[in-house]
């Protein structure tokens, strides 16, 4: 283990950005999200959560696949190169690094998403630990500890002192790079950090809510339930809880008409919008409801019924905090808990 | 997807020799879908258009793009053209690279470029033309004059005529409008009365036309072959039918003091009046601001002698609404006003006075009973001096750019009567150029020069000085001699500048005609369209459309009646398919478009819709086509984009706009 | 609340109304949700506070193809909406039982700046107490009322209901701002700091929709930005700058319609300051076309769909 | 600048406007003074001969009582036109014009106090 | 895109059917010249331009748009550039208050008689849009590479 104090982070975050693309959360207009790192870049790692997640590092709200242009009558494809310039993600915490491998079983898993694994491929995850939870956290319910996320790095930031630990090869190897900004570290003070930071898990309202209506079962009990009917009705039908969620990840493929061409780009889309999936014969899901009841059962039910068990709901809270109705996902689990009581 | 030909004139060399034609022609080959392209020297020629059918029928084409002159000169040649050979009209579409690019640009290289953007936003839009079929609308067949002169009465009775019903509506209490204020006519002079007098008989009672007299327009809406028009007919006080036109009202009437108009204010009349003797209808209104029954409640002694009890005060304005096929605007002219013009005294000596003043003094229904003298003092003048455009031809803010056109004449007409019936009188012309190209107009004016001995005078008078002793000094210059003139003038008559009525500014505006600067109603073409606005089914006549005299006013009378026979003889008008359309899907209900809708086209119903399998009633717009003019005003008020306009549809303008941005 | 709720039973035990359109009790008591209560009982889970922001009005264009009437509670700055949603034919007031609910001001979870936030009382109606305390996981804290406010209610329109059937509660009278300093204030700038400010702004926005699909105003079947059929679909974010056409088309789509509510900036996952976008027009339309308020009648003709022939010319007040 | 454009600028005047109608000639009270009449100042000007305008009696004879500007229809204004041709040499001979001060002493009862002003007016810029 | 001495804007104006464009058309045939930077877009009315066809120009690469109609009171469908001019009056406002540079948006009322007029305003127009350079404030990125 490697400490740094704080106020050479800076010195710290040059030096990773020599030779990689730096990315970390960056106050801007007064909210915080991974954005690039520059000298100039207002960063704050003491803000527990970013608006969205890190997510759209690796999969971008909005990419370019490929252009076609006309070329003398004739048309002419090119493809979007793949990310090939590696890079670092700094401060991702505990649950967004779990999201991470949910996108993992999503777009790596076949076919695999060319773009996203390139991605992935070039691209080291220094992880953070909570110091202070939320009240909207709930990590711990899908198996996220947030006292020690996963990583190829993982850091505490512990009063004015940041904790580090490479966790894989790519880890170790980013270790090296920097060199003597590191100095060694005992970790009795991250050991008892881990404690303080177990303790107030232990006290958020959230953090022992019950799964056990839900799995890949729940796929054929829950989707008739007349619960859907009273949870949906004040969904606006808006985007905002697919959007912050680190691991919604449905997209949309458009065309855009150029100076130079057609450009083919795709962008998150939302399960929540009325256009979603929209085919030549209309909408398979033409309610509000069911289409609330399709982003709940994907996380809680339809996902894990395909992935050994594992669901795509991490407990980032992002949802919690963000929907404008303040409807979410805890309370539609706690729903279905109690209709069996 | 569309098979698009481009067709690129070369209009001669007015395109080809600034654009490169054949460039245009390479390049409309690389756009998506065109698969036909060619130049020839002159599309619209029949030769040209043969060459056209021959593609359309060759390369199937189900869409064509001319690059050519405005589409407001050839877009009707080649949509009929795409017509007869089986494309729709409505997926052809014009490429103006003559007046919007070859004719403003030198460079070469710059004009073609621009005409080839151009043509791609023509060829972008016609991948979105859609098929449009032109409806058809009934035409009521009943025209509408407005103004009850010469004008107005030639083109009734022309239209009257030819079999269809016609209007007249004139705001005075008798048509005959100002021919009936004229004494003789040139170049005959010929009594004006005397020829009007039967066209106004004849008007009044053919059995086509109905004439509303002291009324006026007040709204009119609908489109050509359907306006409907609201006519208020202000209230009169006497009752129509029973009025015999005895006159003993106008004899007895206690209230004499209000300045007559029919005499340009020069004496007065009776609050009870006909404004002359052989008006039509001969019935006498009541001047409510004279009127001491109607300002006080007492008197009623015209009520007293009426014997028929014709006299009704208790009558009020009354609007009317009827239905015509046609409007023909024929509100004709006043003189301008002449206050900005202190140096001629007109206002502070009662001797200088306007040519039209001149016509009433000179009539022997006028306010001296046809006798020439001085309205200050009633002496017959010795010296009379005429002053030549005043207030035309000024390109200050005092009078008016262009020439008036008449006063030469007339002028000339006034100088030869005055010198025939009094040769002891001198007259004097002040002019700056004589004007006179007509048939016998400068004969005319020689006679006025040779036979009578009018004395003209080159130069424009500077000054009119009133002198003590009651005469006028007149500062004056003669240019041919190069000197300054001071000339003592018993009278000095004014050619003041005509202008159009001061109401058909509110007119117009009614009818959506435009109208030039100077108020005169604008032609659909200067040269080719002169009797028809360019609102469809609205027509001109006389001197609305710009400055005439009395047979040029009777000729575009009757061509002006002409074209509304024209139009009234047709059963159906074909409606123009550009008109607003709304998606069900998209619609709201919400009624803003309705809000803008300047012909009330929009309404809405409440109509079962299935929206992707949901199924719900729903309120939406529905537009009546036949009332749609297809503005767009209702398309950008739609914020979802459910109302749109046929033939300029969003997508089409967006097109259109991406073509030329990229 | 207590008031609402009684009121609300025995009007829906009356058969006067089918069901209630209020709020609904959530986990905490800072995340209230808008609900439709059909029954008696579930209207004792009914709750109205300080953090009952949600405006209710919008939700009234699918009430009204329920059967029967609805009660609603729509607090003075909602009935504005519910008026304008009216007039434009979207709702239907026969359908509609219009409680009008007093205010004192609603709050924003996201304005108290503690971390962990457990509890807040002194929220609650109607004893709204001047100061907020508030416990949270890691200690025990306080904040005036007005400070924990959303901005609108720092500029409210007002105690006055402008449609109702019944009134119930008292309001407070919560303005202290002038509601269009900070447009003022941007006005004022030079046109770099204003496109600064603004991409700055924007370059926030994730295009979640939350401002479009909660504004009463943007109450479209269709948005145009989700149609294809105008060529005008939008999805993507890719520039700093791109949401410009978004927003500047729903200010102007909304603009003399736009009642000045404010849920726009509420529900921003962003913070992205919104309602500076429509306040702008508000205000030009005030200055030209005289002062309008949306919402505040049925009648008077709105600014878009009405014109004087005298109007300022377009680019007026530039240099 | 060429002399026709100086006369242009300084005047405002363009001269391709005047139609010839000589009501300037007709108002001007120095008219008989004159060797070139105000109707023919813009001939000159159109004819490039500005030299002889300015050389002309008019030049000093126009009182510059403005009746002909007031009046003439086509916005053409001879007085300007003449008072530039005077400008012109006064400019060329430079200062010696008639200054404030030295007026007083030419006071005398018969001089029109309008002919002074005017007399100001030509030679004092 | 780099400002060279050799940059030329891409103008779009849009113009009403029966006087603007007929004003162009005058301005064309009385051989009043303008730059060729300006592409006429034929509209019916002036009020049938939305707001979102000058945004989408911008995005798409324009880097001034004009929109010229009948003058107010003589709109061949009477009232439309009465809400043209509203609805501009707003846009407008709203592009200053975001900080996108004055002189790239544009009304003016231009007659049928009015060649002279249109040629002048477009020259005068493009003369102020060059004078600023590219657009870049509304510009899409995507439009640009």
């Amino acid at each position: 283990m490697y400490k740094i104090s704080k106020e050479n982070l800076n010195a710290l975050y040059a030096a990773i950005a020599g030779g990689n693309d730096l990315f970390l959360p960056v106050k801007n207009a007064g909210q915080t999200n991974f954005g690039l790192w520059t000298e100039s870049a207002d960063v704050d790692i003491d803000t527990l959560k970013t608006v969205k997640s890190a997510k759209d590092i690796f999969f971008p709200q909005s990419e370019s696949l490929y252009q076609v242009r006309r070329q003398d009558g004739k048309l002419e494809i090119q493809g979007e190169a793949l990310r090939e310039k590696p890079f670092v993600v700094f401060g991702i915490r505990g649950c967004d690094v779990k999201g991470m491998e949910v996108l993992d079983k999503v777009f790596l898993s076949d076919p695999v998403d060319g773009y996203y694994a390139a991605r992935r491929q070039m691209g080291t995850i220094v992880s953070l630990a909570c110091g202070r939870p939320e009240t909207s956290c709930f990590c711990k319910v899908f198996g996220v500890d947030c006292a020690e996320p996963a990583g190829d790095v993982v850091t505490w930031l512990v009063g004015d002192t940041l904790y580090w630990e490479a966790k894989t090869k790519k880890g170790e190897a980013l270790t090296e790079k920097l060199g003597n900004l590191l100095e060694k570290a005992d970790t009795a003070d991250v050991e008892k950090e881990k404690e303080k930071i177990h303790a107030i898990v232990e006290r958020l309202p959230y953090s022992n809510l019950s799964l056990e209506k839900w799995g890949a079962a729940a796929a054929d009990q829950n989707f008739d339930s007349p619960l859907w009917e009273q949870l949906y009705s004040p969904c606006l039908a808006c985007g905002t809880c697919t959007f912050v969620c680190p691991t919604c990840q449905c997209y949309d493929i458009k065309d855009y008409t150029t100076s130079s061409g057609v450009q083919r780009y795709r962008c998150w889309d939302s399960c929540m919008y009325s256009d979603f999936t929209m085919m030549a014969h209309g909408n398979n899901r033409t309610s509000q409801m069911q289409r609330f009841r399709q982003r709940f059962m994907h996380k809680l039910a339809y996902f894990p019924a395909n992935n050994n068990g594992m669901f795509s709901c991490v407990g980032c809270g992002r949802c919690v905090d963000k929907c404008p109705s303040h409807l979410n996902i805890v309370k539609v689990i706690k729903a279905f808990e109690k209709e069996g009581q | 997807m569309r098979r698009i030909g481009v067709f690129v004139c070369h209009c001669g060399s007015n395109i080809a020799a600034t654009v490169d034609v054949k460039k245009v022609v390479e390049m409309a080959l690389q756009e998506q879908g065109v698969v036909h392209a060619e130049d020839y020297p002159y599309m619209c020629s029949e030769a040209g258009q043969v060459r056209i059918a021959e593609a359309i029928r060759e390369h199937q084409l189900t869409g064509m793009v001319v690059c050519s002159c405005s589409p407001r000169m050839h877009e009707a040649t080649f949509r009929k053209c795409a017509e007869r050979n089986g494309l729709n009209p409505y997926l052809v579409e014009i490429a103006n690279i003559r007046e919007h690019c070859s004719w403003i640009h030198k460079d070469m290289a710059e004009a073609t470029e621009k005409a080839v953007i151009l043509m791609r936003a023509a060829v972008a839009k016609v991948h979105l033309n859609a098929p449009l079929q032109a409806g058809e609308s009934a035409v009521t067949k009943r025209a509408l004059v407005i103004g009850g002169g010469i004008a107005g009465i030639q083109t009734a009775l022309d239209i009257a005529d030819a079999g269809y019903k016609v209007d007249i509506v004139e705001k005075e209490p008798s048509i005959g409008g100002r021919m009936s204020q004229l004494d003789k006519t040139f170049p005959t002079l010929d009594c004006s009365a005397c020829i009007l007098t039967p066209k106004m008989v004849e008007a009044a009672s053919h059995e086509n036309i109905t004439i509303h007299t002291w009324s006026e327009v007040e709204k009119v809406s609908g489109f050509v072959g359907n306006f409907t028009v609201d006519i208020r007919k202000k209230a009169r006080y006497v009752d129509m039918d029973k009025c015999t036109g005895c006159g003993v009202c106008q004899e007895k009437c206690p209230s004499k003091k209000s300045l007559n108009e029919f005499n340009r204010g020069l004496n007065t009349r009776s609050a009870i009046y006909t404004p002359f003797a052989q008006a039509i209808p001969n019935v006498p209104v009541i001047d409510a601001t004279a009127c001491i029954k109607l300002k006080t409640g007492k008197c009623g002694i015209c009520e007293k002698f009426c014997q028929v009890g014709a006299i009704n005060y208790a009558q009020t304005d009354e609007i009317i609404t009827e239905q015509y096929g046609a409007i023909v605007v024929a509100t004709g002219f006043d003189t301008i006003k002449l206050d900005k013009y202190g140096e001629y005294a007109y206002g502070h000596s009662k001797d200088v006075i306007t040519s039209l003043e001149l016509e009433r003094i000179m009539n022997a229904a006028g306010p001296t009973k046809g006798h020439l003298e001085r309205l200050s003092d009633g002496k017959a003048p010795k010296e009379i001096v005429f002053i030549q455009c005043v207030g035309s031809r000024c390109s200050d803010d005092r009078g008016k750019p262009y020439c008036s056109k008449i006063c030469c004449m007339y002028t000339a007409k006034h100088a030869m009567l005055i010198r025939d019936k009094y040769p002891d009188t001198n007259v004097t012309v002040f002019y700056i150029d004589v004007r006179t190209p007509g048939k016998n107009f400068d004969e005319f004016y020689r006679r006025a020069v040779e036979d009578y001995g009018v004395n003209y005078i080159k130069g424009q008078v500077g000054k009119v000085a009133p002198q003590p002793d009651g005469s006028l000094l007149v500062h004056g210059v003669d240019l041919l001699e190069n000197k300054q003139i001071l000339k003592k003038a018993d009278m000095v008559v004014l050619a003041t500048a005509i202008e159009p009525n001061a109401d058909v500014r509110k007119i117009a505006t009614m009818l959506t005609a435009s109208i030039d600067t100077n108020n005169f109603l604008t032609e659909a073409h200067p040269k080719l369209r002169p009797v028809e606005s360019p609102t469809a089914g609205v027509f001109l006549s006389g001197v609305c459309q710009g400055p005439k005299d009395i047979p040029e006013t009777v000729a575009q009378a009757g061509a002006a009646a002409v074209k509304v026979i024209g139009l009234l003889a047709k059963d159906k008008l074909k409606t123009n398919p550009c008109t607003a359309k709304a998606d069900e899907l998209r619609c709201n209900g919400c009624s803003q478009c309705a809000n803008v809708c300047p012909y009330g086209a929009i309404s809405y119903e409440t109509r079962l819709v299935n929206d992707h399998g949901i199924r719900e009633d729903r309120r939406i717009a529905v537009v009546n086509s036949a009332l749609c003019q297809g503005c767009g005003a209702c398309t950008v008020t739609c914020p979802s984009g459910a109302m749109d306009l046929q033939g300029f549809s969003n997508r089409q303008l967006i097109a259109e706009v991406d073509a030329i941005c990229r | 609340m207590q008031e609402l709720i009684v009121r609300a039973k025995e009007l829906l035990e009356k058969g006067e109304v089918a069901r209630v359109l209020g709020w609904k009790k959530g986990e905490q008591e800072y995340d209230a949700e808008p609900a439709f209560f059909e029954t008696a009982e579930s209207l004792d889970n009914f709750v109205y506070n300080g953090f009952c922001g949600a405006n209710l009005s919008k939700y009234m264009i699918e009430a009204g193809k329920k059967e029967g009437k609805t009660l609603v509670f729509l607090k003075p700055c909602d009935s504005y909406s519910y008026n304008q949603l009216l007039r434009e034919h979207r709702v239907d007031r026969e359908k509609a039982y219009i409680i009008g609910v007093g205010c004192k001001g609603k709050l924003a979870i996201s304005k108290i700046p503690f971390d962990g936030i457990l509890k807040v009382s002194g929220a609650q109606y109607p004893d709204a107490q001047e100061i907020l305390t508030v416990e949270t996981l890691y200690g025990t804290e306080t904040i005036p009322y007005k400070d924990a406010m959303l901005e609108r209610c720092h500029v409210c329109k007002g105690k006055d209901h402008v449609v109702y059937d019944e009134l119930l509660g008292e309001s407070a009278d919560t303005v202290d701002a002038d509601r269009f300093a900070e447009v003022e204030r941007i006005e004022k700038m030079s046109p770099e700091e204003k496109f600064a400010y603004f991409q700055s702004e924007l370059s926030k926005c994730i295009r979640c929709n939350a401002c479009r699909n909660v504004c009463p105003a943007c109450s479209c079947r269709k948005c145009v930005f989700d149609s294809t059929a105008f060529d005008s679909e939008q999805k993507a974010n890719t520039t700093s700058f791109e949401e410009k056409m978004f927003h500047i088309i729903r200010a102007f789509h909304v603009a003399g319609r736009c009642t000045d509510c404010g849920e726009c900036s509420r529900v921003c996952p962003q913070g992205i300051p919104l309602h500076l976008f429509n306040r702008k027009f508000i205000k030009d339309i005030n200055a030209l076309y005289g002062e309008y308020q949306a919402g505040s009648d049925l009648e008077c003709p709105a600014p878009l769909t009405s014109f004087t022939t005298t109007d300022a010319e377009p680019g007026v007040g530039r240099g | 600048m060429n002399k026709v454009e100086e006369i242009k600028t300084i005047s405002g005047v363009n001269p391709l406007k005047c139609m010839k109608c000589g009501k300037c000639s007709a108002s001007c009270p120095s008219f008989n003074e004159m060797d070139i009449k105000p109707h023919q100042f813009v001939t000159y000007v159109i004819n490039d001969d500005v030299e002889a305008l300015a050389n002309s009696k008019s030049a000093w004879k126009c009182l510059s009582c403005f009746a002909c500007i007031e009046r003439c229809p086509r916005d053409v204004k001879p007085g300007k036109v003449i008072d530039a041709a005077r400008q012109i040499l006064i400019r060329q001979r430079g200062q010696e014009g008639l200054s404030a001060d030295e007026i007083p002493a030419l006071l005398d009862e018969e001089t029109p106090q309008q002919l002074l002003m005017s007399a100001f007016r030509k030679y004092r810029r | 895109m780099p400002v060279t001495e050799n940059w030329k804007p891409t103008i779009v104006a849009f113009c009403c059917n029966w006087c603007s464009y007929a004003g162009a058309d005058l301005a064309g045939s009385s051989r009043l010249a303008y730059p060729a930077d300006v592409k006429i877009i034929k509209v019916p009315c002036s009020c049938r331009v939305n707001p979102m066809f000058i945004l989408r120009a911008f995005e798409k690469g324009a880097d001034g748009v004009i929109l010229c109609g009948c003058h107010p009171g003589d709109c061949h469908y009477s009232t439309g550039n009465y809400y043209a001019r509203r609805r501009m009056t707003l846009l407008f406002s709203m592009l200053d208050y975001l900080g996108v540079e004055e002189g790239r948006t544009r009304v003016e009322w231009v007659s049928a008689a009015e060649g002279v007029k249109f040629s002048e305003t477009m020259n005068s127009f493009v003369e102020k849009v060059r004078a600023l350079g590219p657009n870049v404030r509304l510009g899409d990125l995507r439009c640009k590479n």
